[in-house]
């Protein structure tokens, strides 16, 4: 028996479902001395803007309780010095390059998306509408469905590689967002990016983050991750991505179950560089173990 | 860089909350510098889940060992004062980069505060064997919590101190005796690490102060290898333009003129 | 130097902050073994409607990450029971009880406000308008701003004691809610109930729940907790009742700190039954080391 | 019911993964009674942050001391299965019914699958200080995994035993020989704890076997004191409405009768 791993997202061949979530993997480069990067399914790097941007004030991180905070936003060197200096390096990997675009206006975006259609080495955009850090611009496209479908149709039209919607789990009905983008043209969907959440230092009377409120990462939000993922996945036709927590193959294939065609893993790369790889080979072993010849047999597998 | 598991040898308490630990860890003593530090998983990842950094306080490259000075300060380190020689540590390491010591350097000053010295101790052992002449200027809240008074001295390091309570040497902080010091001695470069506060009034004497100065910074960290961008100064360049650095992969040694405090 | 430890909350006088949040505490008596009830702020009883209620269909309970899933819902003996079997008991004490009040129509949550009003021994309610467990009713009041209101009006009108209205964190906006309940007649709301989460049993492949989603509670939520808290303290003039993953008097304060007049303890009464005192005795030794007279004065004294 | 600490006197692996812990805590041991349980905190309550029910195995009045019992499962039982003597354990305790015996019973029929055996020597010890006649039924996966063959003969109890594999005894379920087994034996009363499968099975057979049936039932448990509603099973009552109960607060032990398998 031959084990099939790969898994097809919006037309982009995965040899794994396994990838890192964007702002968690930096730019590749900062884990190719820890694993082969050759082995992931794609590489999410860390949210691009058009120009350079500096990001939260810190401190930047809290840890909590199976969980951490991160206020980081959107640091980063910008489009230009990411197509020179960080994406070299990462196309010298057979990996699929996934994009992760973000901006403050649809026009940001949309100038974003232009500027990489034609490089070597971009195999798809992940817009990110959810981060839960930066005020002007992402939060109010995360959170309202009108903003929502602007940002992808512009997006969608702009785009000539498939187009992935990040989504934010801060909302009542995340399905309704996963609707209208998907309506909007976008060709899958990722979630959950972070729920928004805060620390008080009880010694100074201060918030622990130099931003005061945050993004909560970890396996302590696994469940509420899997749930919207489920909720999502059987409202729409698109595949989707799941995160939010994951730490182990077991993670790795509740969001399967659930409707993920694809699992992203978050801060637990900084917990255990190696997981990933770990994940790929627990994944393996559990699917022989089932007797299941492809692991795409587990997408929306769930039982009733 | 290896993620990879070290022997602890031995750990022991040495005084107040300060704890000695020896790793045997060969790939990474192999290539490691005073000033870079190791990422230590703490626990079975669901308490203290982040990794916690430390600096490199000794490095045996024979033996294939490192040292560790730690001071209990959370459930983190506390965990890490109850490992016992013979279990292993997930590490990853050596992280960031070391000081920089130029080749002519003859005379330098370090100045630690409080655990600080456990990175300062490993860079006094290194620029003794390139036998650098070291003026080392030790703070701390009293002389209970001092550390490693004797094998300075026997290192041939002048050493001077300062305690909060004047319980020895000068009744204060290290700044306070700090420019005097220079000033009476030939000095070809400063290495500080120790508290903010500490660092902070370095930085703002060190124009008067007129030679190159390096400090070790800390930050809370995630990945501790620069892919998160959660452990960032504020940093300005030339021009005075101000943006953000990693303490973990561009530091955590900068030079004092850089750094935002 | 005299402590003074009490906090008021919509006219309810309450000995100190502290009390158990619904549906952890039983009626009171299933936790007089283990504690001293008399030294509660408050105790807050598990919800009640007007007829008998089974709940949710077993399991009922996944452990998470630093938290757990549970799909309850609302099984209770009805009002009738309620009064005749379980109120009595709670009346040998000398804390206000605080009735939680569930039910699937507006009609329904007035029926039961009504034959509470004058019951002895019943010092405020709380209306559960944020159950994630239940499909008809619960859900639907917490998210839908308007029926939030109506409800809320509906009950404020036949209340003759302080209504508290428990808002659901799985909204956008929770101040939006918190602001239209105090514009309806709430004198104050309490927060966070659960936010909906689901758990996969890889090996059967199915929901580990019998009810599918459960919410999400324990320290995971602590942060998210933390953050509605300090949203909605800034937006409302009533008080604020602060929950969600309190298991230490340090979690406790800094609730305080972001806005709450108060907070209750939910699922770590399962794990430490003596909790709630520890938390009373570490909170006196804080304001004691931090020479501060009052518990009042921490409240939204986070400093920016 | 208390709060308390108890001090592990022993804990020691019998056979495969069944593990046999002495615990010193006079207060529940002084009221505890066969068929009840205490809930114990495993860890520092971040990892397997919900307590562990696990049965009384064992009673001893005079030395303040009870005996458990258990199977390492997961985490939880995992970290159980470490611990030292001289140890503590935060736990509650006893919670639950125990199992009812009324005093003209003469000859009764325990009935034991896999670990479900703890609670059930707990009753045959009590049975047997009464005189009752006790015939024991005793079901594992194969002969490795039998507990206390020994014991309960020594106690003088008429023991009958079936093997998944066959390795012992008769091959295949205790359900397939209890009726055989009520039939050719006057018996007063059935008790029976052991895997879901085989409980439901004695629900079905249970009016045709004519005598009073007691079960003890597991659910995983949130506060275990009846307080949350998270453990419950479906009961039937005589009128033959469904409603549910709470395992650890009504239970764990019930009249089969009622039960909703
Ligand atoms: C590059 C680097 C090298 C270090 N080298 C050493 C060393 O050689 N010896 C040593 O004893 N310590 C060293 N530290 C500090 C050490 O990492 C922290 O004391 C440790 O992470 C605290 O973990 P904990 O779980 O014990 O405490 P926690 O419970 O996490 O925190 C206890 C207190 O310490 C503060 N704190 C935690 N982590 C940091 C941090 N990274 N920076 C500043 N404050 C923090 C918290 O805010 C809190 O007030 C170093 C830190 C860095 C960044
Ligand atoms: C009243 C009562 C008395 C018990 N007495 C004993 C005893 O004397 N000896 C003994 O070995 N065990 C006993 N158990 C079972 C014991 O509580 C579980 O095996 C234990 O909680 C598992 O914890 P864990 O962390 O090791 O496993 P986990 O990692 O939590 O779970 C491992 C597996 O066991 C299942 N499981 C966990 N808890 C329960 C539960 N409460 N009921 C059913 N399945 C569960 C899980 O779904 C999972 O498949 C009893 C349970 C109850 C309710
Ligand atoms: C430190 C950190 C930085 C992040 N930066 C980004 C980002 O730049 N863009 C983005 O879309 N998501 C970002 N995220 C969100 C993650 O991609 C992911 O959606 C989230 O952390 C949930 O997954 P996890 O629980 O596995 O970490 C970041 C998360 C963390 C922890
Ligand atoms: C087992 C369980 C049952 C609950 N039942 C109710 C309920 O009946 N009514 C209600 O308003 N909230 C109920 N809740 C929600 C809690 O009151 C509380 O809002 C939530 O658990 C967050 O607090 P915690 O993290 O401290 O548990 C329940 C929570 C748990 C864990
Ligand atoms: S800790 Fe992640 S960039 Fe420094
Ligand atoms: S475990 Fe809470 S009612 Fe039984």
């Amino acid at each position: 028996m031959t084990l099939d791993m790969s898994v097809n997202i919006a037309g982009l061949h995965l040899k794994n479902p396994i990838m890192p979530a964007s702002g968690t993997f930096g730019f590749g480069e900062e884990y190719a001395d820890f694993i082969d990067l050759n082995r992931l399914g794609a590489i999410v790097v860390k949210s691009v803007t058009l120009a350079p941007r500096a990001g939260n004030p810190p401190p930047r991180l809290a840890e909590t309780a199976a969980g951490m905070l991160n206020s980081i936003a959107w640091q980063n060197p910008g489009i230009e010095v990411f197509i020179r200096d960080k994406l070299p390096f990462l196309r010298r990997f057979d990996v699929p390059v996934i994009v992760n675009v973000a901006g403050s206006s649809i026009e940001e975006y949309v100038e974003v998306v232009e500027r990489l259609n034609d490089i070597e080495g971009v195999a798809a955009f992940e817009l990110n509408i959810s981060c839960p850090n930066v005020h002007e611009g992402g939060v109010a496209f995360g959170t309202s469905v009108k903003l929502a479908s602007q940002v992808t149709a512009a997006a969608a039209q702009a785009a000539k590689l498939p187009l992935i919607i990040k989504l934010s789990p801060n909302v009542t009905a995340v399905e309704e967002f996963a609707l209208a983008v998907e309506a909007a043209g976008a060709q899958a969907v990722s979630l959950i990016n972070c729920p928004t959440g805060m620390a008080i230092d009880i010694q100074s009377r201060r918030p622990v983050l130099g931003n005061i409120v945050g993004g909560l990462s970890g396996p302590a939000i696994k469940p509420i991750a899997l749930y919207q993922v489920w909720r999502v996945a059987q409202a729409v036709k698109i595949p989707v991505i799941g995160m939010g927590g994951i730490a182990s193959a077991t993670d790795a294939i509740e969001f399967l179950l659930a409707g993920a065609s694809a699992v992203a893993v978050g801060m637990n790369n900084f917990i255990d560089p190696r997981n990933m790889l770990t994940i790929i080979d627990d994944l393996e072993r559990y699917l022989k173990e089932h007797r299941i010849d492809a692991v795409s047999e587990l997408i929306g597998a769930l039982r009733k | 860089m290896f993620q990879t598991e070290g022997t602890i040898l031995t750990n022991r308490r040495i005084k107040a909350s300060y704890y000695h630990l020896c790793l045997e860890v060969p790939a990474v003593a192999g290539i490691a510098q005073p000033g870079q530090f190791i990422h230590i998983k703490c626990g079975d990842g669901f308490r203290h889940l982040l990794r916690r950094p430390v600096s490199i306080h000794g490095i045996d490259r024979s033996r294939g060992c490192l040292e560790l000075l730690f001071e209990v300060k959370g459930s983190g380190t506390a965990w890490l004062a109850e490992r016992k020689g013979g279990e292993s540590l997930d590490l990853l390491g050596p992280l960031g980069n070391g000081f920089p010591i130029e080749p002519g350097y003859q005379n330098v000053l370090l100045v630690a505060g409080g655990i600080g010295i456990a990175p300062m101790f490993c860079l006094a052992r290194e620029l003794r064997l390139r036998q650098v002449e070291v003026i080392m200027l030790m703070g701390a809240k009293n002389k209970e919590w001092l550390l490693l008074e004797k094998e300075l001295k026997d290192l041939g390091i002048v050493l001077h101190i300062a305690t909060d309570d004047g319980s020895l040497g000068h009744h204060g902080f290290v700044t306070d005796i700090l420019p005097h010091l220079v000033s009476q001695n030939t000095v070809d470069c400063l290495y500080a690490c120790g508290p903010q506060g500490m660092l902070a009034g370095i930085g703002k004497m060190a124009p008067a102060l007129d030679l190159s100065c390096y400090v070790s910074l800390e930050e809370r960290m995630a990945c501790g290898v620069g892919a998160c961008r959660g452990c960032v100064v504020g940093i300005k360049d030339s021009a005075g333009n101000i943006g953000y650095k990693n303490v973990c992969s561009d530091g955590p040694v900068f030079a004092v003129e850089e750094v935002v405090f």
